[in-house]
């Protein structure tokens, strides 16, 4: 037992399988996190009927979208059809792999992580073309080719972004660049005396535009080319696409939070008085106003399965918070909690700026790559460097 | 200058950010639970008819005139009726409304000299069949049965 | 007439645009000839929603062909309504009572709103803002709940009859009047801090789809379109009718005729809407609400055009009568149908995002283009 | 319902009998017991006049359509047969005279609308001469109104608008079954749609129209729906059959 325990791959293949068991669930809930904040925004409610305050609506989908009719049209070829979302879906959860989740927690930490898992981005937009190209239909075409333009101009300014970083982080490795901002006592995004900030908003902005999210979502814009590459697609493999598109958000969201914005670290993680406050006290009430959330909820609903479910979330949450109350619990997962409250606080402004602004045109789309974001990237990096060059 | 500058810090799109923000105020969402919650319908809503019965004796207030049958822009309202021989008094024996070509407009009920005929605040008309679409005098006398919901 | 030359050798794509897509606003349908993303030329093929309505005037007699006029423009029922009455009271000499006319003015204004807010919300989701067609719903309700209070309907209203009204006004609908000009008002502002500004949109309409004032009058456009072009011509001022030369009102008009201007002629046709109503309701004469007329309305033999300046351009109604109960001949001049007519020419080398967003600026209801 | 049958059976001028007995209230209505649905006046009739016997019930005013009026308030004067238009005089139909002379038979108004008669031929020439001499720039609408007793079936009339002026007129021109106005599309491009939708629903073709087909119905539908010939249940069963696969319900 100690043996196998201590098997170097033993904890990376756990590690992989808890991930790919849980991703599907936890994609599911940002679905319903998206619209419930979309709801929001837009003065409405969301989904409120399957379980209390439609808690369980990523279930019903799910079960929806698996007995659903599996249709390939007759036209389309059927084999780059049938393998397109799998390619899209394994890249995304494939990036998962050097994602560091936690100090402990990740299920490797390669020397060109953040090389990892921009190829594995890249190679998941094949998939969106390959399924509009194959689906012969011509707003897939439309909106494969639209993708495809788009991964092309967008993942430039991208890369040049996280080159900048690299340039202060001195690392590849994703756990490394972390460990860097810990010695540096200060967050890539802020450092460089602020400079730093440029490349940090060129990522975010082009970010949205590379997961084809609002308001760069062109192939898929259901305004105009009804729902872009996957128009074709129905069931399982559209829930695939589903799938990859969340997964790819959270993939970009962890790594702007890796390379930006501290990773698993608190904030202010050098400041020692802040230990108690930020790692012990913040999450503690967090997670007690959420209980206490989902406590008010169970008095409100009325049905018993539903006061049921509301009253499990009550105690669970503040299990959770409990958990956080004991120094040696705490330190396990208080890296995971960071990680994870910033890729969240990056996912509602997805959802946030996705609510609120008009869609761009095709051409203008361009312009915004070409002529705006790869010529700032670019000169960022440049002052960024001579900065760093001078400083050193 | 001004301008360049709001252009250059996006003033434009985080002003628009921020409307979409303070509109998330919980007090300010819109949505009406129905059929959990019951929207309140306008006292001169036009829905569902009803032949109105004599509060007292449960007699109908229909004298028969067809004026809503010819009212109709439709046709649906077919009204029957018989002359009684003793109080020499036409009476009404059927009373059909089809409530699946209704638009609701409201022209029978205006046409009613003796407002026997009354278009309803109730809205839930649906039914499982064509012919349940179709109103008898029994029908449009005791209304239809409240809708009940269970989820 | 390709404003683009390619140097490849492509066959042109032809992409049918409906008559199911999400943003073709009902059952248009449109036959766009592509190059690339380019528009080469569109064809409209329309008459899915055709009921005959003109026929089904024929058989119905003037009173019970009301209800039939309010499900062509649907989102603006009041308006034809109102249209089809001034039409037969034209057509049989009848005198409107003011209190009639000042009711009318105030729910045709309303109902000017519900419509221009249907566009605003449906045309900005078309250009992919999401959340400005929850809030335009949302005003929307108020105007629709007042229409429910006043005549117990909420879209297809038959509010008016001819020779006046039919309800007398509810007990609160004047404060409900007030109340809703001064919220909405204030919605207005918030549509502007959303969009007006925002490059995006601005980028998304600003030269999209130009219609000039000379082509605007070639194809016959009229309303918004036309003011957006820089026409200030509006029925209610070129031709009163129910005592609209009563009201202080202005035309809003812009230059450039392009889909900015058309939004921004639309929000500040908000904005007079509202100015007319406070004015009305505050004007509100008493008094008999219908006119003398006989129940069975048997105009003389004769013929007569009356058109209004509805939310979408010029309504009109031609017709013509042989001295019975039914109308001999009815006409409804669209002002959808008509407007509809110059999307090719607005098309034309614009991309197929601009396609979506130009039938959303010219504000079409399928119900009336096909009637 | 039969829709057909409406227009004589409602105005049907046999019901004059009623005795106009005043009843003390409108539920004692005396009533002919033989009433039928399938004879919906004779109940009516017995209603109406009483009614109007005692306006004071017509609290709430109705608007029934029942077409018994003129037999219980008879008409004083005379209903006239034709159109009690009146001349129209001034510098237009002065210019348009000058011009045309006797291609235009007739100027007249109604209820203070202008419109003029012209030859079939004449009219695209005089929309051209309104259009850049009169700048009546804004073609509204182009209708036909059928009317199949009398000679030449057809009254194809166009509405014009002159922003400048701000007056509205109409032109009307009388056309056979099988005559080919002149479109105009070449003076009016708004003329395309509505030409194709007269075409449409009354099958008068125009010379010279671009895309004269159909534009509401379906390209090969058979009949012409606004014809007074063509019943308002008719349809093409045909077609119907053979597009929608159903057989059609009448």
């Amino acid at each position: 037992m100690e043996e196998i325990l201590n098997n170097p791959y033993v904890f990376p293949v756990i590690a992989t399988m808890l991930i790919i068991a849980l991703f599907p669930l936890v994609a599911g809930y940002i679905v319903l996190a998206e619209r419930k904040v979309l709801a929001d925004f837009q003065v409405r409610l969301g989904p409120m009927r399957v379980g209390p305050y439609g808690f369980l609506q990523p279930l019903a989908d799910a079960v929806k979208l698996l007995l659903k009719e599996d249709i390939i049209p007759a036209a389309a070829d059927s084999w780059i059809f049938w393998g397109a979302p799998v390619l899209s879906t394994f890249t995304a959860l494939t990036a998962f792999a050097v994602m560091p989740f936690s100090d402990r927690f990740y299920v490797a930490d390669v020397n060109i992580g953040i090389l990892f898992i921009l190829a594995m981005s890249s190679i998941g937009i094949l998939g969106l073309i390959l399924g509009g190209w194959s689906s012969n239909s011509k707003y897939s075409l439309l909106g494969a080719l639209r993708s495809a333009a788009q991964m092309v101009s967008y993942e430039v300014p991208l890369g040049f972004a996280v080159v900048t970083a690299l340039m202060v982080a001195e690392t590849l490795s994703m756990q490394g660049i972390v460990q860097t901002q810990y010695d540096k006592g200060i967050w890539i995004a802020f450092s460089n005396y602020g400079l730093m900030l440029v490349p940090t908003a060129l990522f975010v902005i082009a970010g949205v535009a590379e997961t084809n999210r609002a308001p760069f979502d062109l192939p898929e814009a259901e305004s105009e080319i009804v729902a872009g590459f996957h128009t074709e697609y129905s069931g399982f493999r559209f829930a695939l696409y589903f799938l990859a598109e969340y997964a790819s958000i959270f993939v970009l969201c962890g790594v702007a939070v890796t390379v930006f914005f501290g990773g698993w670290l608190r904030p202010f993680a050098n400041v020692g008085f802040l230990e108690v406050p930020l790692n012990v006290i913040f999450p503690i009430l967090l997670f007690l106003l959420i209980g206490g959330g989902c406590g008010i909820g169970t008095m409100r609903v009325s049905l018993a399965y539903e006061k049921g479910i509301m009253a499990v979330l009550t105690l669970g949450m503040l299990l959770v918070a409990a958990l956080f109350a004991i120094p040696a619990v705490n330190v396990l997962i208080i890296g995971f909690f960071w990680f994870l409250f910033k890729v969240l606080i990056l996912v509602y402004m997805f959802i946030w700026i996705r609510g609120t602004f008009p869609r761009f045109r095709y051409d203008q789309l361009m312009d915004v790559g070409w002529r705006y974001l790869i010529p700032i990237s670019m000169g960022s990096l440049i002052v960024n460097g001579v900065v760093l060059l001078l400083t050193s | 200058m001004k301008q360049f500058l709001k252009t250059i810090f996006l003033v434009d799109l985080l002003q628009g950010l921020w409307v979409t923000f303070r509109n998330q105020k919980p007090s300010l969402i819109y949505t009406e639970q129905y059929p959990k919650e019951r929207p309140s319908v306008a006292e001169r809503y036009r829905g569902a008819p009803r032949l109105n019965v004599h509060p007292d004796t449960d007699e109908t207030l229909c004298i028969a005139c067809n004026l809503c049958a010819l009212a109709c822009p439709e046709e649906l309202i077919v009204v029957t009726a018989e002359r009684n021989e003793e109080t020499r008094r036409k009476e009404l024996t059927m009373f059909t409304y089809d409530t699946s070509r209704c638009m609701f407009c409201g022209l029978c009920e205006d046409a009613c000299p003796v407002d026997a005929l009354e278009l309803t605040q109730d809205f839930e008309l649906a039914s499982y069949t064509r012919e349940g679409a179709v109103w008898d005098r029994q029908m449009l006398e005791e209304g239809p049965l409240p809708t009940e919901y269970k989820h | 007439m390709a404003t683009h030359t390619t140097f490849l050798d492509t066959n042109e794509l032809v992409l049918n645009m409906g008559p199911q897509h999400p943003s073709t606003h009902g059952v248009l349908r449109v036959i766009l000839k592509l190059d690339g993303e380019r528009v080469l030329g569109t064809e409209c093929v329309i008459g899915y929603l055709h009921r005959g309505v003109e026929k089904i005037a024929e058989n119905r007699t003037y009173q019970q062909f009301a209800p039939y006029v309010d499900r062509m423009d649907y989102v603006a029922a009041v308006s034809n309504g109102l249209g089809y009455c001034l039409a037969a009271e034209v057509l049989g000499g009848i005198e409107v009572p003011e209190r009639a006319q000042c009711v009318r003015v105030i729910l045709t204004e309303l109902n000017r709103i519900a419509s221009h807010l249907l566009w605003l919300g449906t045309h900005a989701l078309d250009i992919g803002a999401m959340t400005p067609v929850f809030y335009c719903f949302r005003e929307r309700e108020e105007v629709l709940k007042i229409f429910e209070k006043y005549c117990g309907a909420r879209l297809t209203t038959h509010s008016f009859r001819i020779g006046g009204l039919q309800y007398e006004t509810y007990d609160n609908f004047e404060k409900d009047c007030h109340t809703f000009c001064d919220w909405f008002e204030k919605k207005v502002d918030e549509y502007e801090e959303l969009l007006t500004t925002n490059r995006i949109w601005v980028g998304r309409t600003k030269g999209v789809g130009i219609l000039d004032a000379e082509a605007c009058k070639a194809y016959g456009v009229t309303g918004p379109v036309l003011r957006a072009a820089g026409v200030e011509w509006d029925l209610r001022k070129a031709q009163p009718y129910c005592g609209y030369e009563k009201y202080d009102f202005d035309i809003p008009t812009c230059e450039n005729g392009d889909t900015y201007d058309r939004y921004l002629v639309r929000m500040a046709e908000f904005r007079q809407s509202a100015r007319i109503i406070r004015q009305a309701v505050d004007s509100l004469p008493s008094g008999p609400i219908k006119g003398k007329v006989s129940k069975v309305f048997k105009p003389p033999i004769g013929e007569a055009y009356v058109s209004i300046e509805a939310p979408k351009g010029e309504l009109g109604y031609y017709i013509v009568s042989d001295g019975s109960v039914q109308p001999y001949r009815l006409r409804v001049r669209p002002p959808s149908f008509v407007n509809l007519q110059a999307l090719d020419e607005m098309c034309r080398g614009a991309l197929i995002a601009d396609v979506v967003a130009i039938i959303g600026t010219i504000d079409i209801v399928l119900g009336e283009v096909d009637r | 319902m039969d829709e057909e049958k409406k227009p004589e059976g409602v105005a049907a001028p046999e019901t004059e009998q009623p005795k106009s007995e005043p009843p003390a209230s409108p539920v004692e209505a005396t009533a002919p017991a033989e009433a039928t649905p399938a004879e919906p006046e004779k109940p009516a009739s017995a209603v109406t006049p009483e009614k109007a016997a005692k306006p004071a019930a017509a609290a709430k005013p109705a608007a029934e359509p029942g077409a018994e009026k003129p037999a219980a308030k008879p008409a004083p004067k005379k209903e006239p047969t034709e159109m009690e238009a009146e001349p129209w005089a001034g510098p237009l139909v002065d210019s348009l005279k000058a011009r045309f002379g006797d291609k235009i038979q007739q100027f007249a108004t109604y209820r203070e609308q202008a419109f003029l008669i012209a030859d079939t031929a004449a009219v695209i020439p005089i929309l051209d001469f309104l259009k850049l001499e009169e700048d009546f720039d804004y073609l509204v609408d182009i209708t036909a109104v059928d009317y199949p007793k009398k000679e030449k079936r057809f009254e194809v009339v166009w509405i014009l608008y002159s922003f400048a002026k701000n007056v509205r007129i109409r032109v009307k021109a009388v056309v056979g079954e099988g005559e080919k106005p002149v479109t105009a599309c070449t003076v009016h491009k708004a003329a395309d749609w509505l030409e194709r939708e007269v075409f449409d629903m009354f099958g008068i073709e125009f010379e010279g129209h671009p895309n004269m087909t159909r534009i509401l119905l379906p390209e090969d539908w058979k009949g012409y729906p606004l014809r007074k010939e063509y019943s308002i249940i008719q349809q093409d069963q045909d077609w119907v059959r053979e597009n929608l696969q159903i057989e059609s319900g009448q």
